[in-house]
């Protein structure tokens, strides 16, 4: 068992896949020869090829099209943005063509394609590498929209994405590409596409996140243990379809929740999970639920940026905020 | 100064516009009474379709529809070019074409009548749907090709994108494509002069549309779209090209929209009667009879009783379309993905509980 | 003054601004000649010219683009498309730069465009002519977006809209472009873009909506007022930025609220303002927030599109259970 | 079968790799040695800028950087090709045109320092912020264009796109709107042989550039873009005709990327040494330097004076940066639109509050 970091989770799951499966191909710019800008598919042109590992011309809507006349004609293209900020040339292809396709035709044609993109700022790159867009899919009927949150459920989540006979939409946090490593079979076990994972146990309140903030989230249920608070921290992982289940199960024991997450706070998916509270746990809830959100102003260029993301205090003042109340 | 590079872009016509060979030393498949007179007749149902799509429509019995009418000769060569095997991506006018192809008019009406059941349709099950967003499946084409060439499998994919379409960056992108990769596609312009109001001049200073493919470096062709021959001849020569490896060309097809853009739009508002008169003059089907009664390969008796039989078969589609029992309100949920997630389950739930109020 | 519908007001507006304020000029696709597919910009380009009415080649990129280059160059464009499901490949110069444009320049350049479109379901229209959209706006951070839902409110928003110094997604719902007419003055009064109408008042239970679901759902409040049920109804109208506090008003008072939207019902905006309710109103309701909403499938071609669509007699449903519920 | 339309790609060069004229019939820009040395001045700066924005990009007080080497007289023709009143939409290598347009560097290590205010620079004060999506910027200025021709005012947009940039819909949209409009318009494609790691060969087919053009029906040109007397008189031709409403028009400026395509690229991961070597025998200053000498309008003795004077100049531009006081938390807040909603006032004083801790 290898110890690898969040990105080589990802490599790791597109070289199994691509070795288990000959329809999978990998696409984009800088993914062949230059192994992406990230390393994300380092390696993999030297193993499978140019013909499966194909660096193209400079044009996402390009990309997107490309992936969906593969995908149709049975192929599993696996499709990368360079950045979330470049995916919105994406968006036409994806709403209008990839998620409509097997409904469109009433299961005549599918459209077996992943999209994904690292995800997310604090890395002190330029502008437009920093976005958090996923609000922008999780509206998109027909689509699932996932994103990783470790090295291991990169790999597992990467691997179903592929396998799902549908869209996927596929965000990689890239602040945490390369946090921590850990211990990761490369034995082609996916991971469900419909579950959220309960990081942490704790019955005082219930922190709900994805992406990078479940680095911080974790940190602030540290910080709320250290003075006697539990929190259970998930990581919701798949946005839609929501397990929200898992979400209510943790707020009939916590009765308190605080939501998590980078995007902007207004119409960002937290939104969808309070809503789902109030509609479905109202009776559950001994207090407001709280989220901790991106502000409702264009992501900051780099000096900013750490003003601009959730910090562990942010959560955890919300945390204690929803303790105190009521 | 020196020059880099130049270009000729050929235009291509056989058939003048009453129906005599403008050549002598004509393509071989200009003698081909056979295929001619099948063309013809498909063109001629083509038309009788359309007439009485239109009439369906105007009878609330039809959503918006799309007319091909004057579009006839580009998309039979179209459909009678092209294998079974390769894949057709259409936009939303391409009947001549899908008919060739197995799909039923049926289908075609249950479409443009608000019912999905219209895409799964009796052609190749590998074609592609119709498509609304304009130029976005020339990419379709463009990435069905790519995998065509992943696999090593000698088939060809053609999209069809309108004069308008071609000032879109999915048609850019798909050409642009289909040079730098060496793609086996063929797209092919409908340059019906049109783009709902905005007529060919507006879209772009570029003295033809087929001088597009020269930005992405590829063969490229005008073509006299309302001429069969010529298209015939133009399209063989590009999907031959393709199939053997040589990549991806552009077609123009030169022809004329003689209805409204659908049955939505009222083209007098933006053009006059004497352009459309003018126009008909041109019109695929009268030069083709005629060609044909030149060569004596086809009668006014085979005419008449042609249509009668177009009549009697559309006929019966509007009928099978009109009698086809409507879909269960659950269809909208069940093929949203391969399996309902919970959510979706849920939903499909209350929807039929309401439904039954 | 003159009895409009909904569309008239749409190019009374259009007509008003143009000839008071030389710097606005109209662009789209068979916006001139033509006068527009629904005839919002008709007799414009006879009155205005060919130079201020402006039709443009096929691509919807490019006439956001264009929009996006004469804004900052001291234009105010209003840049149609022609339906909104054709607003996909608008997104990226949106987002990219209308949105970010002044805080990307510190207040140097500014962008004050108008991105319009017709939008929603119910007119028996092909595919991809009927989607809601709006939720791929309001995560965008630096927009506006508006949604009007009667002949003078669509006047006096367009109006506020096109004076906006900064830009703004206008959205209109087709399916009440002709509903019925209504007295509405040519005055050059704008509307505020930051507030929510209250169209009829009611003490039981608050029923929030916009655009064309304004008109199911006050014939909702009709059939509940013939219970004794009085429902008030709130048109939101100006989604980004919200005007939460008219809609926390009305709950205060009738402790119960319905959101009513035909955009998918995950990641639609109804879970933006139902987690403003559990944010900030937990202790005010009575009931479960209920949404009534489009499913989370893509828009069905017409046969099945009112299916699809939140009729009367779901908001009706709903709002019964949130007076039944507690 | 006859010819539709032809067309011919003309490149320009009037300086070898020596410096030497290639022609008799030189142009009178060749002959102006004021203009001249002043240009040759600016690629040194910029030169100099380059290499020390580098440098402090390696010891960590600059944020990601994309250098300029070997693309100055591109960039430096473009500047004094403009006029002020000219619209300038830059991608984010344009350097050397924006300090000839009056921003100072201080500005340039601003913005790649991760400070909006870099993009509030001395430049003219229309003149378009760096623009990071590839190709966007190129509709922006076909938009300044249209809003030029709508005013009836005698002024040039001009945008610059990469090699990998003229793949993407958005360049492709801009040409053909410069064309459909007639707009007072020059795009500037900056073909430094690659994108990121992808060769020129392989964004497409096309074996020039500027042949791009011909699909926009506008006037297109190749240039030897290391040659500043051939990219003033392409650029000059351009812009006067733009300016005099004969419309638009694509230069392609043939370059090459000296350097990493960014602080944060490896370029020997995917181009030989060889090939670069092989670059630099042409890159632009030696080779104006040896023109200048050539005519005695520029001895080693300034040279070396003003390659000091530019250390100088640079450095106290480093400093002016390094002192720069932080923007305050608020300016994320307070530029999002003209007013802030009461929505956003609420966010911003609790950010102002979660600061203070
Ligand atoms: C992306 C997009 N924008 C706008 C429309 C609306 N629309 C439908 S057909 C059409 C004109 C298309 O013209 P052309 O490409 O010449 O094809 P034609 O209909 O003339 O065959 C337009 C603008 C659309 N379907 N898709
Ligand atoms: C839309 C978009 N996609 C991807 C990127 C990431 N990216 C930055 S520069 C670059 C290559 C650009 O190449 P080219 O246009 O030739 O310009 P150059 O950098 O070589 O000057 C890419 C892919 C981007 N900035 N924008
Ligand atoms: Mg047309
Ligand atoms: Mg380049």
């Amino acid at each position: 068992m290898a110890q690898i970091n969040l990105i080589e989770g990802i490599t790791m799951a597109l070289a199994h896949e691509m070795a288990r499966d000959p329809s999978v191909v990998v696409l984009g710019e800088d993914v062949g020869v230059n192994g992406g800008v990230f390393r994300a598919t380092v390696g993999l042109q030297q193993k499978f090829g140019a013909e499966r590992v194909i660096d193209t011309p400079l044009d996402e809507a390009m990309i997107a099209g490309l992936a969906v006349g593969l995908a149709v004609q049975g192929m599993k293209p696996v499709a990368e943005a360079q950045f979330e900020g470049f995916m919105y040339p994406m968006i036409d292809q994806i709403a209008s063509h990839a998620a409509r396709m097997r409904t469109r035709t009433r299961g005549r044609l599918t459209c077996p394609a992943v999209f994904r993109a690292p995800w997310g700022g604090g890395i002190h790159a330029p502008e437009h590498h920093s976005e958090a867009i996923e609000a922008l899919f999780t509206n998109i009927a027909g689509l699932r929209v996932v994103i990783a949150s470790s090295p291991g459920r990169a790999y597992g989540l990467l691997l179903a994405a592929i396998r799902d006979p549908d869209p996927v939409i596929f965000f990689e946090p890239k602040r945490i590409y390369r946090q921590y490593k850990e211990e990761v079979a490369d034995d082609g076990e996916a991971l469900p596409l419909d579950v959220c994972f309960v990081l942490r146990d704790g019955s005082d309140v219930t922190l709900v996140t994805w992406g990078a903030q479940v680095k911080e989230t974790l940190e602030a249920a540290d910080m709320l243990a250290a003075e006697g608070i539990g929190a259970e921290v998930i990581d919701v992982a798949t946005l839609k379809p929501l397990d929200f289940d898992t979400i209510h199960e943790s707020v009939k024991k916590t009765h308190r929740c605080v939501i998590v997450h980078e995007a902007p706070y207004t119409g960002g998916f937290g939104g969808e999970i309070a809503a789902r509270l109030v509609e479905h746990a109202l009776y559950d809830l001994h207090a407001p639920v709280e989220r901790v959100a991106g502000y409702d102003v264009p992501m900051p260029l780099y000096r900013l940026e750490m003003n601009y993301l959730p910090s562990v205090a942010r959560i955890v003042a919300a945390a204690k905020r929803s303790l105190q109340a009521s | 100064m020196s020059i880099a590079a130049s270009f000729e872009v050929e235009y291509l016509q056989y058939l003048d516009e009453s129906g005599k060979l403008l050549t002598e030393d004509a393509p071989a498949f200009a003698r081909d009474v056979r295929a001619l007179v099948e063309a013809y007749k498909l063109m001629c149902f083509t038309r009788v379709f359309d007439g009485k799509a239109i009439a369906l429509q105007r009878t609330g019995k039809l959503g918006t529809y799309a007319s091909c009418l004057g579009m006839e000769a580009t998309y039979v060569a179209i459909g009678s070019a092209l294998a079974e095997d390769d894949v057709f991506a259409p936009f939303y006018r391409d009947y001549g074409a899908q008919f060739q192809r197995g799909v039923k008019p049926r289908e075609v009406l249950l479409y443009w009548g608000g019912d999905e059941r219209g895409n799964d349709f009796s052609g190749p099950a590998h074609d592609f749907a119709w498509s609304v967003p304009i130029a976005t499946q020339c990419l379709h084409a463009a990435g069905s090709a790519l995998a065509f060439r992943i696999r090593k499998e000698p088939r060809v994919a053609l999209a069809t994108v309108g004069d308008g379409g071609t000032s879109k960056g999915d048609f850019y992108a798909a050409i642009n494509a289909g040079g730098a990769f060496t793609l086996p596609l063929v797209i092919v312009i409908v340059n019906n002069q049109y783009a709902i109001s905005i007529p060919r001049a507006h879209q772009t200073a570029a003295k033809t549309l087929a001088q597009k493919g020269i930005a992405a470096g590829i063969e490229s062709i005008q073509v006299d779209g309302n001429d069969l021959v010529a298209m015939r001849v133009a399209l063989d020569h590009a999907i031959k090209r393709a199939r053997h490896g040589h990549g991806a060309s552009l077609v123009e097809a030169v022809t004329y929209r003689l209805s409204d853009h659908t049955t939505a739009d009222d083209a007098r508002r933006y053009r006059s009667e004497d352009e459309v008169k003018a126009a008909w003059e041109k019109e695929p089907i009268s030069r083709l009879r005629a060609y044909l009664q030149g060569m004596n390969a086809w009668t006014d008796d085979e005419e008449k009783d042609w249509l009668a039989e177009c009549t009697i078969r559309v006929d019966e589609e509007i009928d099978a379309y009109l009698a086809t029992r409507p879909q269960p309100l659950s269809a909208m949920f069940d093929h949203t993905c391969a399996d309902l997630p919970l959510d979706l389950e849920r939903q499909r739930a209350a929807a039929l509980a309401a439904a039954k109020g």
